[in-house]
């Protein structure tokens, strides 16, 4: 049927190093390396098992909800709502330790209703058809609220030992790994499989580039995008029970500005805004570089609010570099 | 305010060259000859803990030996505390001093602290007993609570409808001297003076604010208004000017004579109180290095505070500094400028 | 009921009407005229900011650091009366204005030129330029005693019952208004946020729109940061602290599409006002406070869905009898 | 040089704009080399060539949104230089792009106005003024729309009227027309037409590009040939016939006759019955056999894609039935037509069929991708088995499989959309306009492809616009007319002008 003579279609690519050394992932593991570097040397007491451990409980239940905000984001949606969420499934924990409850229903209850506020917002986005950022704009107002109604001025703060236990203890001795850091490093894995190796990842990739087309490609694309708002939710409520474990405290405040943290480590983790780029392994090095650059900082007692200062720098110059550079490059060879 | 500046800006380009692996630059920071206490309160940018640290620190050179590393978190919540308080673990300070955001989030780590031989005391809001060794409260709960109950009483001369303004509803010490207000109040002699809400500003001043402009429109009757807190009570006087009611509301409670005295020059208040918040850092880091250096501090003992003299620890592991100061026309100018 | 789901602020503000009435039964002390002016005294800088976010929005930006330039702008101009009390009130709120225009030139610099999407850009200003104000004030705050009488004056001036900040309030919406509707770069912002390939071709391009936006909307901010500090008497690194979010809920109240393109002057001060309106009510209902949030909350989400069913695009009429059946019901 | 003024016509046959050497390179890509040509008053020109000539890259050269590397523009006698498509309106040129590029939310006055308003001294816009141009424009095309109507209210064609009456409110003496029919209706295209003549009597100069040679032989004068970026022809369109055109085109001749295979037609496959949906279409019914190629045909808009996207769970019916294979089938989602053995190959490759930021292994394994799960795991050797055999037989060139879609030709990335839906393997497949604005030698793969897919014993459904295509290739044609079926014609009862008449409402044909 052809006029002219089949062509050969090579399998893949040549390998080139130039293009693997600018990969995103690349230059993250730079920086990784280099926040470690600068610890160690700005701080005697960074290289410390024991600190390295306790830093990961201030960065693990947020790492967490970043896996599935990732895949969120991956599909062109977003959850401003997340913390909110973690607010609200607090309560329910700290309601149901109030009645009684014993351990196995405090560790469901939480991702439960996690789940069902991310069913929520979930509905509104994908049957009302409504922009995700305005849904839960206002589901961050609503789910906290309803934690403020239920709290008042009061907060819960009496919790079952072998709750608390779980935030507060090593699951492993040595080397010390906390609960929340393990469950975070194996969440990550399972995620980075599904993402990179199965079909289910392969249709979050053609959701995020062209939605339309992935639907004709008989994709349940509102399904999908459902169930990663329930996912969200479900990790929120994770989330929710590790931390409260770990405070043993719900007040109405609890996570509060997580959400933008949570964000802040997917975007510099490469997961594109647009949608349909990024990749966990990313996610998890971002989660990395800014839990210990946090933590290296403050170590010198850097203030919380210029380390802030630092980390929207590092968000922002990490994101421009690459593009000024390639303006630069692409310019060269015309000029 | 310059030479704050000029630091400052030091401070945030050697944060960012430490960032950019040139840290020579902090080492002088990081280690230091003698022992390091650490006062951690509940945020940044707040004038009243910032004195604190101003006497936290007057202390640590009268004794000589000591230094004080002053920190907070960006956020006024207990997630950003902890993380604060585990990066001071991690550097092994001696001890730590802290104002906290939630008294029983703050229990385990106050806990692993003592764990790795760090001692942990707080001052101005309580952590859970079992996360510290002691609690230095600046006045007892039940005096600052009937104080304020007090001042509005003379205010009014007894008569009238009067609501509280309070922190946010999560604020541990503002509630403990809510319920010290309410505990005054059972007296005979306020029979006149009921109260007829409370309200939150959370703090911030656009919503005391508010909420003070609503008090007034709810409670067409309302005469006063105890604010037990800086923050409250400054935009609670200020809603009191701008909305003209001057005469016709009176606002008291725990304020900075900085921050009031236009208030009480323009009538909006007639008296507030404070302790010195100088003094209360002062006393709050004599009682460490006393502790540091083995003095006793638990349920029943006596703690010496340097020239605040000594106090004595309650069943209940707290002890208060001394009485609450008052201030009126007469004094507030004078003391504005000191805090 | 269509015709009112068409008319987006007309049903807005029979909502608000309904509202307040419903309020004023329940609570009379709401329906003064003191009151009222306190209402729209109080919104005035919601209303301003959510005209700025408006422009951005339209161009299918979002600004979240507003509420960080609000902050940052009121605290150098403070510290300017701080240092210079006497200094006439034009320079301080000049001073708050450029301060402003430099911050927003900075987001609509790397949204314009480096294409960077405007969520990033601006996530990352929104903790820069709150942190900036203490690594420029070490932390401290500056209070209304340090702030000189001129500085804290001037928005206090009332004319017609109303305060000078409702009348700056007014001349900026009349102005935002006669800028989008009269002039040919107002109404290209209409274009490039529907539709920019088309824009494109039509001679009018994204990056100037963009930078222009996002200065206005960074002046708006600064403006507002002098009128904030003024007005509550202190200056300091948490002021309007998440009012970011409620700017862009008083935008998506009133009608302006996230998705860029849509959205008008009046419908940004109705969807600021009805916050407004909830703010000032619940106090005065004496409904506790912990509801404040859920009802916002509430408010929102009620709104969005109203909106997008006033807007759900139209099946295709293809069938004469469907063709006729619309045809009639117009 | 003076203003173009357009009030005063050139005589015609002057030359208004040259063309001079040009040459525009992308990295990697040589996209124009050394054109030239000339267009003159009065006069319309085509300008031809496959997809990837190099077309879209003169228009937009002409119009100010790329800059040539080399060569130069001169319209009215003077050199120019187009920084903006300001530059190019200011040199008297006006384009009508490919697709309608407008503001649905603004009026028509201001989609016609925008870039141009007419202002005060004050700087505000002149409303009035604008309001006055924008009527007697739409007067002259003879338009039935106010200036204040919001665009999104128009349809299709009157949107399109818009988009002329823009060109039109340049006063331009040079008017460049992309693919102006694509989405129109035969009538509005006799309206075009209608238009065109006035412009040339105006004494314009028309710049006309089409894929369609029946409109070009009818409305052009002269014509420009371009291929791989160079221009290999030009001259009186009297001058040539459509073969030579077509040879010159693709630097080969072709066989335009359709090669319609003698297929045995087997038993039904896929039976419709009364499909509807409110507001779309009514009472769809038909049958489709194994081996057959059935057609629709209609106009824009009589409702052919909606009943298809219906058939494969895109949107939801009201009422109505389909069996395949004699098993009623109960379709909710295209998952559930892939799953039955329905393909549907959408009509928009770039919005609906393709995701072009993903290799072209994963665009041909997206609709099949869980038969490559092995354990859970995709396998990447099972999937490049596949996309090596699709590939091949749909002679995709590319590099390398693992290539971005989105690098591909328009043509290439429709072979791999096809091969997408093949690798699905269906028992039906529908394609809907699978030739729009592809290359002529695409268009010939692909419809040698159509016919092989039915020779393999596949049921396809072929919608398409083109009458050639539909009287070339399918063994039925059914005919849509405002959103009902009008007529069904087997083979060899129907002739151009009775189908015609059934798809615009004429009486049904006996």
């Amino acid at each position: 049927m052809s006029l002219a003579p089949r062509q050969d279609v090579a399998d893949a690519a040549p390998k080139s190093i130039a293009d693997r050394l600018l990969r995103w992932e690349s230059i993250l593991v730079v920086l990784l390396i280099a926040v470690i570097v600068g610890n160690t040397a700005i701080s005697p007491y960074f290289l410390d098992i024991y600190n390295l451990s306790d830093a990961t409980y201030n960065f693990s239940e947020k790492a967490i909800v970043a896996l599935a905000m990732a895949l969120l984001i991956l599909v062109r949606e977003i959850d401003l709502s997340v913390a909110a969420i973690i607010a609200l499934a607090s309560l329910a924990i700290g309601l149901a330790a109030q009645a009684g409850a014993g351990l196995p229903v405090l560790l469901l209850i939480g991702p439960l209703v996690g789940a069902a506020c991310g069913a929520f917002n979930g509905f509104l986005v994908t049957r009302i058809a409504l922009p995700s950022i305005v849904v839960t704009i206002g589901t961050m107002s609503l789910f906290r609220g309803l934690a403020q109604v239920v709290l008042g001025d009061q907060a819960i703060t009496q919790y079952p030992k072998n709750l608390t236990a779980i935030g507060q203890s090593y699951l492993i001795k040595w080397p010390p790994l906390p609960y929340s850091f393990v469950i975070f490093l194996a969440l990550a894995v399972i995620f980075a499989v599904v993402l990179h190796k199965t079909a289910l990842g392969r249709k979050l990739y053609a959701i995020g580039n062209n939605p339309v087309a992935a639907r004709f490609s008989g994709i349940p694309v509102d399904r999908i995008r459902f169930m990663l708002f329930v996912l969200t939710g479900l990790l929120a409520g994770l989330a929710a029970v590790l931390l409260t474990a770990r405070i043993g405290s719900t007040r109405p405040n609890i996570a509060l500005g997580w959400e933008l943290e949570i964000i802040t480590a997917v975007i510099l983790g490469g997961v594109s805004i647009a949608g349909g780029s990024g990749t966990i392994p990313g996610v998890v090095l971002a989660v990395f570089i800014l839990g210990l650059a946090t933590f290296g900082l403050s170590l010198v007692n850097v203030p919380g609010i210029v380390i802030s200062v630092l980390l929207g720098l590092l968000l922002i110059v990490s994101i421009a570099l690459p593009i000024v550079v390639r303006r630069l490059m692409q310019k060269r060879p015309a000029g | 305010m310059t030479k704050t500046t000029r630091r400052q800006t030091l401070q945030l380009f050697t944060a960012g060259a430490a960032f950019g692996l040139a840290p020579s630059l902090f080492t002088t920071a990081a280690r230091a000859e003698g022992k390091r206490i650490a006062m951690v309160v509940k945020n940044l940018g707040n004038s009243y803990f910032d004195a604190c640290a101003k006497g936290a620190t007057e202390a640590a050179t009268e004794v000589g030996g000591f230094e004080i590393i002053y920190t907070a978190p960006t956020k006024a919540t207990a997630e950003e505390q902890i993380a604060v308080i585990d990066a001071l673990i991690a550097q092994k300070v001696d001890g730590i001093i802290v104002s906290s955001n939630d008294a029983d989030a703050l229990v385990p780590v106050g806990k692993k602290a003592m764990e790795r031989g760090i001692k942990v005391i707080s001052f101005d809001s309580a952590i859970g007993q079992e996360g510290r060794i002691m609690h230095l409260n600046a006045s007892s709960t039940p005096l600052i609570g009937a104080k304020q109950v007090q001042m509005i009483a003379k205010t009014l001369g007894g008569k009238g409808e009067v609501a509280i303004l309070s922190a946010a509803s999560t604020m541990t010490n503002q509630n403990s001297w809510i319920e010290a207000m309410k505990e005054e109040w059972k007296k005979p002699e306020y029979k006149d003076m009921p109260l007829v809400a409370t309200v939150y500003g959370d703090d911030q001043d656009d919503k005391s604010y508010r909420e003070m402009q609503g008090l007034v429109k709810a409670y067409p009757n309302l005469k006063g208004v105890i604010s037990p807190t800086t923050i409250g009570i400054r935009s609670g006087a200020k809603a009191i000017i701008d909305g003209g009611l001057v005469g016709k509301v009176f606002i008291t409670g725990l304020g900075l004579p900085s921050e009031m005295k236009d208030a009480v020059l323009k009538g909006a208040c007639d008296s507030f109180a404070i302790w010195n918040p100088v003094d209360y850092g002062y006393s709050s880091t004599q009682i460490m290095i006393n502790i540091l250096n083995g003095a006793e501090a638990g349920p029943g003992s006596t703690v010496k505070m340097g020239r605040m003299g000594e106090t004595t620890v309650g069943d209940d592991g707290q002890a208060a500094m001394g009485d609450p100061f008052t201030f009126d026309k007469s004094n507030v100018e004078e003391f504005a400028k000191i805090f | 009921m269509s015709f009112l789901l068409k008319h987006r602020e007309l049903a807005l503000s029979l909502i608000i009407a309904i509202m307040v009435t419903g309020i004023s039964i329940y609570a009379p002390a709401f329906a003064t005229f003191e009151n009222a002016a306190s209402v729209l005294n109080d919104t005035s800088i919601l209303c301003m900011l959510a005209l700025g976010q408006m422009m951005v929005i339209l161009t299918r930006g979002i600004d979240l650091s507003v509420a960080s330039n609000l902050a940052l702008s009121g605290m150098l101009s403070a510290s300017l009366a701080q240092n210079y009390p006497d200094l006439p009130v034009i320079a301080f709120i000049a001073v708050a204005i450029a301060t402003g225009l430099v911050l927003g030139l900075i987001n609509g610099s790397l949204v314009a030129w480096l294409g960077i999407p405007p969520i990033v850009v601006t996530l990352g200003t929104l903790a820069i330029f709150r942190g900036m104000i203490v690594v420029y004030g070490g932390g401290n705050q500056v209070n209304a005693s340090e702030m000189g009488d001129v500085f804290q004056s001037f928005p206090k001036v009332t004319f017609f019952g109303l305060s000078t900040i409702f009348w700056i309030m007014a001349v900026v919406a009349i102005a935002a208004w006669l800028f989008l509707s009269m002039t040919r770069v107002g109404r290209g912002l209409y274009a490039v946020g529907g539709n920019p390939v088309a824009a494109r071709y039509c001679g009018i391009d994204l990056a100037p729109q963009q930078l222009l936006v996002y200065s206005v909307a960074g002046s708006i901010s600064g403006l507002c940061g002098y009128l904030w500090v003024s007005r509550y008497g202190v200056a300091y690194s948490e002021i309007a602290s998440g009012f970011e979010l409620t700017v862009i809920a008083a935008c998506v109240i009133g009608g302006v599409s996230i998705a860029g393109g849509v959205g008008t002057v009046a419908g940004a001060l109705l969807g600021a006002l009805f916050l407004g309106v909830i703010v000032n009510a619940l106090p005065v209902m004496q409904i506790t406070p912990f509801w404040q949030m859920a009802i916002s909350g509430i408010v929102i989400l009620a709104a969005v869905v109203v909106n997008a069913r006033a807007e759900k695009r139209g099946v295709k009429l293809i069938l004469p009898e469907a063709r006729l059946a619309a045809g009639a019901a117009k | 040089m003076q203003k173009p003024d357009a009030s005063s016509p050139l005589p015609r046959g002057e030359p208004v704009l040259f063309l001079n050497g040009v040459s525009k390179s992308f990295p990697g890509v040589r996209a124009l080399n050394d054109v030239s040509f000339t267009l003159r008053a009065g006069e319309v020109t085509a300008l031809v060539g496959e997809n990837g000539a190099g077309k879209s890259t003169i228009v937009k050269i002409l119009t100010g949104i790329y800059a040539p590397d080399a060569g130069e523009i001169v319209v009215g006698g003077q050199q120019r230089q187009f920084h903006s498509p300001r530059d190019s309106w200011a040199a008297g040129i006006a384009a009508i792009h490919q697709e309608t590029v407008m503001f649905d939310e603004l009026s028509v006055a201001e989609n016609i106005f925008m870039g141009h308003m007419p202002g005060r001294t004050s700087g505000f816009i002149d409303w009035p003024q604008m309001r006055q141009r924008t009527a007697e424009l739409l007067k002259s095309i003879e338009a039935d729309f106010d200036p204040d109507d919001k665009l999104k209210q128009l349809s299709v064609a009157q949107k399109h009227m818009v988009e002329i009456a823009r060109a039109l409110s340049h006063e331009a003496s040079v008017i460049i027309m992309d693919e102006p029919t694509a989405a129109l209706s035969r009538n509005e295209i006799d309206d075009l037409f209608r238009i065109i003549a006035q412009l040339k009597a105006a004494g314009r100069a028309i710049m006309f590009i089409s894929h369609k040679f029946d409109e070009i032989f009818r409305v052009a004068d002269s014509f420009v040939c371009l291929r791989d970026g160079e221009k290999v022809g030009d001259g009186k369109i009297s001058g040539i016939t459509e073969p030579k055109l077509v040879s010159m085109m693709v630097g080969r001749p072709i066989d335009q006759v359709f090669p319609k295979r003698d297929i045995a037609i087997g038993d039904v496959v896929l039976k419709v019955e009364g499909l509807s949906n409110p507001t779309e279409f009514a009472d769809i019914s038909f049958e489709l056999r194994r081996g057959e190629i059935l057609g629709f045909y209609g106009l824009v808009g009589a409702g052919r894609s909606e009943a298809m996207q219906c058939l494969f769970g895109m949107t939801a019916a009201s009422s109505g039935r389909i069996t395949l294979n004699g098993t009623p089938l109960s379709i909710a989602s295209p998952v559930d037509a892939i799953a039955a053995g329905i393909s549907y190959v959408p009509e928009d490759r770039q919005e609906q069929g393709a995701v072009l930021p993903l290799s072209i292994r994963e665009n041909i394994t997206l609709a099949s991708i869980g038969s490559h799960v092995r354990n859970f795991f995709l396998s990447k050797p099972s999937e490049l088995d596949a996309v090596r055999v699709l590939g091949r037989r749909l002679d995709v060139r590319a590099a390398h499989w693992e290539q971005r879609l989105g690098d591909l030709s328009g043509g290439n990335q429709q072979k791999v959309v096809i091969a997408k839906w093949l690798a699905a393997k269906p028992k039906v497949i529908i394609l809907d306009e699978p030739t729009k604005g592809i290359d002529i030698g695409s268009k010939a793969a692909v419809h040698d492809f159509i016919g092989e897919l039915a020779e393999e014993g596949l049921a396809v459904i072929l919608i398409s616009s083109e009458l050639p295509e539909i009287m070339g290739l399918a063994d039925r044609v059914v005919v849509m007319h405002e959103g009902r079926i009008s007529n069904i014609f087997k083979r060899g009862t129907w002739s151009a002008e009775t189908i015609v008449s059934a798809a615009t409402g004429a009486r049904k044909a006996a």
